[in-house]
């Protein structure tokens, strides 16, 4: 099985050095990211969306894969991708966040690719990888690595029944992921008929479903030991480079911060002249570059398959979580009233990252699944 | 009917038992109508019991409120909506005591203690938040009366409200607190215009107030031209302790909520979870223990900035333990129950959805004085730590940077 | 028995609002015993008695107990008390907390005190009451409410052997009340013949000691079920009251900071001018106006036999241990280098405040019991 | 011998590599003496590959140094021990190369890299501790030599030190950045006298230095008369990347302790004791991460304030862990090793008690910049945030109010 393998028991990470910086491909990518979602993907219009009638925005979508050809990095050239890493992901992750962009690409360009990369899966991969086709991944969206293979779907005469709860990115999905048991056997299998009933988030650009399936029909892509792998695999990856999500909105919850306190005066002077306005940004300064280092970790973890890549991803939720949800309540926070109106972005940030500290798990979840991996045993053990 | 009482200076626990008694034998509290019930206590004086004779009060000593209080708590006599007149009484009514006319006090005191006239309050302006005297919204005098013109945020019941406590600029050629003046604005009056504010929740508690060529007269002015900073600081601390002043059981507020998911729901528990949840259990009762021994302090004294103290450690509690329902409920914790626009009638954090909640409790560090505020607020009054260096005191309003 | 009843399953505190104010005469009270220390007790005093062979202040002892009457506030007359309450005690535990002085008076006037209350011993408790004699109970400092019986004693042929380690106010104690198992079954006994071997203590100003039994003779006080109580009442009142003497701490590591911010000028200005030091003494100062809340309601309620009592010690600690901690670092810190030398007093409070906070149970540990107390079960339930 | 060595821009990897073998080959780094080997490789260059040829350096680009530095620790060749050598090489080292003539340059630079003179910084004052630039230590010019009058405060190894980097003040006339001279200092001078300062762990880490009528030559003068505050900088910078800039592995520092101590002693765990180890060893894998990511950032760059972000960081983790740790041993953690005055000759927080480690770790956020200063130097270098109000920038010193 390919994905991160089973973490040793040390606690000493792999050897060689990781690499925590940005390469130069790496900022470019970036740089075209960046000018895409500014011209395609106003906060303005993101907030409007989510109270349309479709709140992901296909057409960005599109672009991310046509114009870009971002959304398979992680995939070999054979099956179709860019043959690139999860480090290039990772950075196209952080301006998503950035831009709190409602796109359904951690569904399907990270989770779904994950689970299909994991079980050597070669027919809808290149699909998912060129952005042709969306993918999803239908577990529960809080779902963390390492829990029970899911048993909300069951696999009887080949056709799939049961019902998945809030599944992200599974609204605008052309196909599913489903894992289901199949005479009580793990098995992960392709399927294109589903309904999808829309579930009022806390995170409207990325909005939940309900997924029903009555009798659907579905292609076998991994069973047994391979399916639980590939699950795991996905959640893992995900876990891991969700936080290069979270960094990029915490980011942009801090320079926006920064900006307005630096304009805004009271007093007669500016906000961000106040000491004690000083001292909670350079601590989140501190925090986030923090952040950075452990998303970057976790993201070289996972390109290389690293022995430590469990660990980098409990890592990355167990701190991701706390800092973003801390940057965008200080971003309320320091930008007093406004901050708190439908009209200023910043609750669309602040409901990202709650949502997203939920996501694959709370931090408490990934801070038990560390005391596993590094040998800290609670006191029950 | 005053001149049937005793002087103030006798007012006992027992007289005032027997006051309410009689009250309470004449108005069956069962069968009379809300404001017809109220007017008669306004009328007896068992309103605001140390306010004077004849404007609600028998300027008895403020400590026997209490017991007023309960008296009529006890015989389940009726009490207005504190939602919707809170600002009246905890906020107009003591500055219309202490710097309105007797024109002013008889015409506004009675019907505000009724409910029968509904009041918000005109003082934050989208340039000045946290530094309300930096407000720009302009006054300028014709005649027997002031033509006012501007804009205000943040304001609740604007579009319920008949009438409002509104402070302005009066004169921009002096340093911004002593340009000021208070005044009593009609909402109901032509050049009001009433927007509903939307915020982070869906829905639009509070209300932006454009105030176009509205006309004052004089007579509704509050202090004298100039002097609005010093009545805005009367209807403030007021605002404050309104705030701080009650009590609570234990597991009261949003700890309670967060308690019962707990118990009820033994298939969300974590180990991490428990130590958090025990954590902010703590804290909550410290702080209602301290609310409580607040409580035992103001009855009898006078309010004071601890008031201050109790704001900032609820509004701190609430994000707490909002933001650690969500993660308790974990999946049902990414849902949320209704973006649409709404104007909620009597909004509640308890009656609301956890995602509500936890969206709600961050405008708890905002509203009424921010947690940064009120910390200096504590240092500078409590502790008698300095001031911050002011660069704005003698500046003139109009070159000050804004 | 007397002392707290045992609690009852409800959440809800005891109907008869409790009186958290402080009375006149507990004011009277306070300013006698303030008065003393400041002229018996001056910290450079206390700071050089912790390096002498004597860290414990017996003549200031004998001062509280002959001068003021305060060594048996708690006790009735008929026993040859003050016939005050719990709540008197409390108040000369704030200022004997404020002085941080270093007398045996909550092993003896406290834990020791509320044990014979709890057996209705009547020998040993006036002269204990009176100040003529120091008494100290035998359990290890660290030990919390509701710990299993101590089965570090035994008594054989009504002789006691064995160890107990790092005791409190033992270093001065005239008699001992010991749990021991006489047989298996829990018992308390006085004893007088002892060695009490002096431990270098991180509080030197409550220094420890490990005590050693050879055979020594015993009185029994209590056996059985009675023991178990007397000891479990000692240690309930001991957390309730523990908290009103880290007020004391905390009360003098704020207003000391306070006014050496006032006074100390960097930049040209008082330290104390700079927004980041004022909020966080503004932050101090609400949690100790917390704890002192918290404080009293504990004191009243071992005082009036509350069924709340438990919850009410239990709360002190959890709450108490951390903003007497914080308090003392924070005072350290805003002091700046002077407040980390040897001269300066603020090292005394820091090290008591971190010693009281591990005192009768950590914070963590009370909240565990708070959960079995509130009825808030840990998941492992 | 520098003429042997190629040019500057022509420096390489390789070439260093090559300097390096051949340095090994001429002095056996298992045999040679310490300072015999040091002096070695002064004189080849390769100290400080970026000094200019002739001080310890070759002009080659700072980037390669980690190379060079690798490359004899991999032959277990000698270094020196920080903790009695770090203030020379980290601090007095830079600032004699930047402000240094010819004579004081090659008078001290190659004794301090041997380890033959030891050197302590004479900067904080009692009364001029984050405020450097209110210190208040005279120098008053007498011919062509200065004497220096004052009290320095938190000297490291002033006692076991020959030299001292020393600021003064020589014109207390005009604004405080203005008037500070910065020299070299003899600390075996007549009037230097150097008394141990206790600190609350009860031992001597650092001294009190009393300077009376101290005699300096004005050849040992570093920058010009007035420019000491620029000087000074210069120090300091290199302090904060010195404290930030090495990388641990994983659970090194004091988290590894405690960490050990959980595993190895399972009567201690508790619950709420297990999360809050969990969270503390997150917070430290984080800042370990962030430091190998600062440490690959800087092996080509420049210094930044990012130091000021890993001290901060370390100082709130060295905390929180070594209160932990007291609370995890319980009972035994109300024990302490020795309080007995003593003057620890390398002291190291891994190497003493919990206790200990507990009481030291508060120091970590007040020396070399307390906490609330590093803040202030994020918040304005990183964040661009306004400098705080200064009221004292524009006042002549000696008016200052102390």
């Amino acid at each position: 099985m390919e994905g991160p393998a089973e973490v040793s028991p040390t606690v000493t990470p792999t050897d060689e050095a990781p690499d925590l910086q940005y390469s130069e491909v790496e900022q470019e990518l970036r740089i075209h990211v960046r000018a895409l979602l500014a011209a395609r993907a106003p906060q303005s219009e993101t907030l409007a969306r989510t109270e349309s009638e479709q709140p992901v925005d296909t057409a960005l979508w599109r672009a991310l894969g046509a114009e870009l050809g971002v959304t398979g990095l992680a995939v070999p050239e054979k099956s179709g991708g860019a043959g690139a890493s999860w480090r290039e992901t990772a950075v196209v992750l952080e301006e998503l966040g950035r831009a709190v962009a409602p796109v359904p690409f951690f569904g399907s360009a990270v989770l779904a690719t994950a689970a299909l990369l994991a079980a050597d899966e070669t027919v809808l991969l290149p699909q998912v990888a060129s952005g042709a086709r969306v993918a999803a991944l239908a577990v529960r969206f809080a779902t963390a690595p390492g829990a029970a293979f899911p048993a909300d779907v069951e696999v009887r005469d080949g056709l799939l029944y049961g019902r998945v709860r809030l599944v992200a990115d599974a609204r605008t999905a052309d196909v599913l992921l489903v894992p289901a048991l199949a005479g009580g056997r793990p098995a992960l299998l392709a399927v294109e008929e589903f309904t999808a009933t829309p579930v009022t988030s806390l995170d409207m650009t990325r909005p939940l479903a309900d997924l029903a399936f009555a009798g659907a029909p579905g292609r076998l892509v991994a069973e047994g030991d391979e399916a639980v792998g590939a699950l795991d695999a996905a959640l893992t990856t995900g876990a891991a480079l969700l936080a290069s999500e979270q960094l990029g909105v915490a980011e942009w919850a801090l320079e926006t911060t920064v900006a307005y306190v630096k304009e805004r005066h009271q007093f007669g002077r500016p906000v961000g002249s106040f000491q004690a306005v000083k001292h909670r940004l350079a601590d989140l300064w501190v925090s986030v570059a923090q952040l950075r280092a452990v998303a970057r970790y976790a993201a070289d973890a996972v390109a290389g398959g690293s022995p430590d890549a469990k660990v980098a991803a409990a890592l990355a939720q167990a701190f991701a979580s706390q800092v973003t949800v801390a940057a965008t309540e200080d971003a309320v926070q320091l930008h007093g009233g406004i901050g708190f109106t439908w009209e200023h972005p910043a609750h669309l940030y602040l409901k990202r990252a709650k949502s997203a500290s939920i996501a694959l798990g709370t931090a408490d979840r990934h801070r038990a699944a560390l005391a596993g991996l590094v040998d800290l045993p609670s006191p029950t053990l | 009917m005053s001149t049937a009482h005793p002087e103030a200076t006798a007012w006992t626990a027992d007289g005032l038992r027997t006051a309410v008694r009689e009250l309470l034998a004449a108005h069956d509290p069962a069968s009379t109508p809300t404001a017809e019930f109220l007017g008669a206590r306004y009328d007896a004086g068992l309103a605001w019991i140390h306010f004077p004779v004849g404007l609600g009060g028998l300027g008895a000593p403020r400590s026997l409120q209490q017991l007023v209080n309960e008296e009529f708590a006890a015989a389940g006599a009726p009490t207005l909506d504190p939602g919707r007149h809170g600002i009246g009484l905890g906020m107009a009514a003591p500055t219309l005591l202490a710097f309105g006319d007797d024109d002013i006090r008889s015409r506004f005191l009675r019907p505000l203690w009724t409910g029968e006239e509904v009041w918000c309050q005109l003082f934050s302006e989208p340039g000045a938040g946290s530094d309300l005297a930096a407000l720009g919204t302009r006054a300028v005098r014709d005649g027997d009366s002031w033509v006012v013109d501007g804009q205000k945020v943040w304001t609740s019941l604007a579009h319920e409200a008949h009438w409002a406590i509104l402070v302005t600029r009066t004169d921009p050629t002096v340093p911004k607190h002593a340009g000021m003046t208070y005044f009593i604005c009609d909402m109901t009056a032509p050049g009001v215009e009433v927007r509903p504010l939307r915020q982070a929740t869906g829905e639009a508690e509070f209300n932006e107030v454009f105030l176009t060529g509205v006309r004052i007269p004089d007579a509704h002015r509050l202090g004298e031209v100039g002097n609005g900073w010093r009545v805005a600081q009367t209807t403030l601390m007021n605002e404050r302790v309104a705030i701080g002043g009650h009590a609570e059981p234990r597991e009261g507020g949003l700890i309670g909520l967060l308690t019962r998911t707990w118990r009820e729901r033994p298939d969300l528990r974590t180990p991490g979870l428990h130590d958090a949840l025990l954590r902010l259990w703590v804290d909550a009762e410290a702080a209602r223990l301290t609310g409580e021994r607040l409580r035992q302090q103001l009855a009898a004294g006078q309010p004071g900035p601890e008031g201050s103290a109790a704001k900032l450690a609820y509004a701190r509690l609430n994000q707490q333990i909002s933001g650690l329902e969500l993660e308790l409920l974990g999946a049902e914790g990414l849902t949320y129950d209704d973006w649409t626009f709404r104007r909620p009638s009597n909004p509640s954090m308890e009656g609301g959805s956890p995602g509500y909640r936890y969206l709600r409790a961050k405008g708890n560090s905002i509203e009424g004085g921010t947690s940064e505020i009120l910390r200096n607020i504590i240092a500078e009054r409590v502790l008698g730590l300095p001031q911050e260096i002011r660069v704005d005191k003698d500046v003139a309003w109009k070159d000050l940077p804004k």
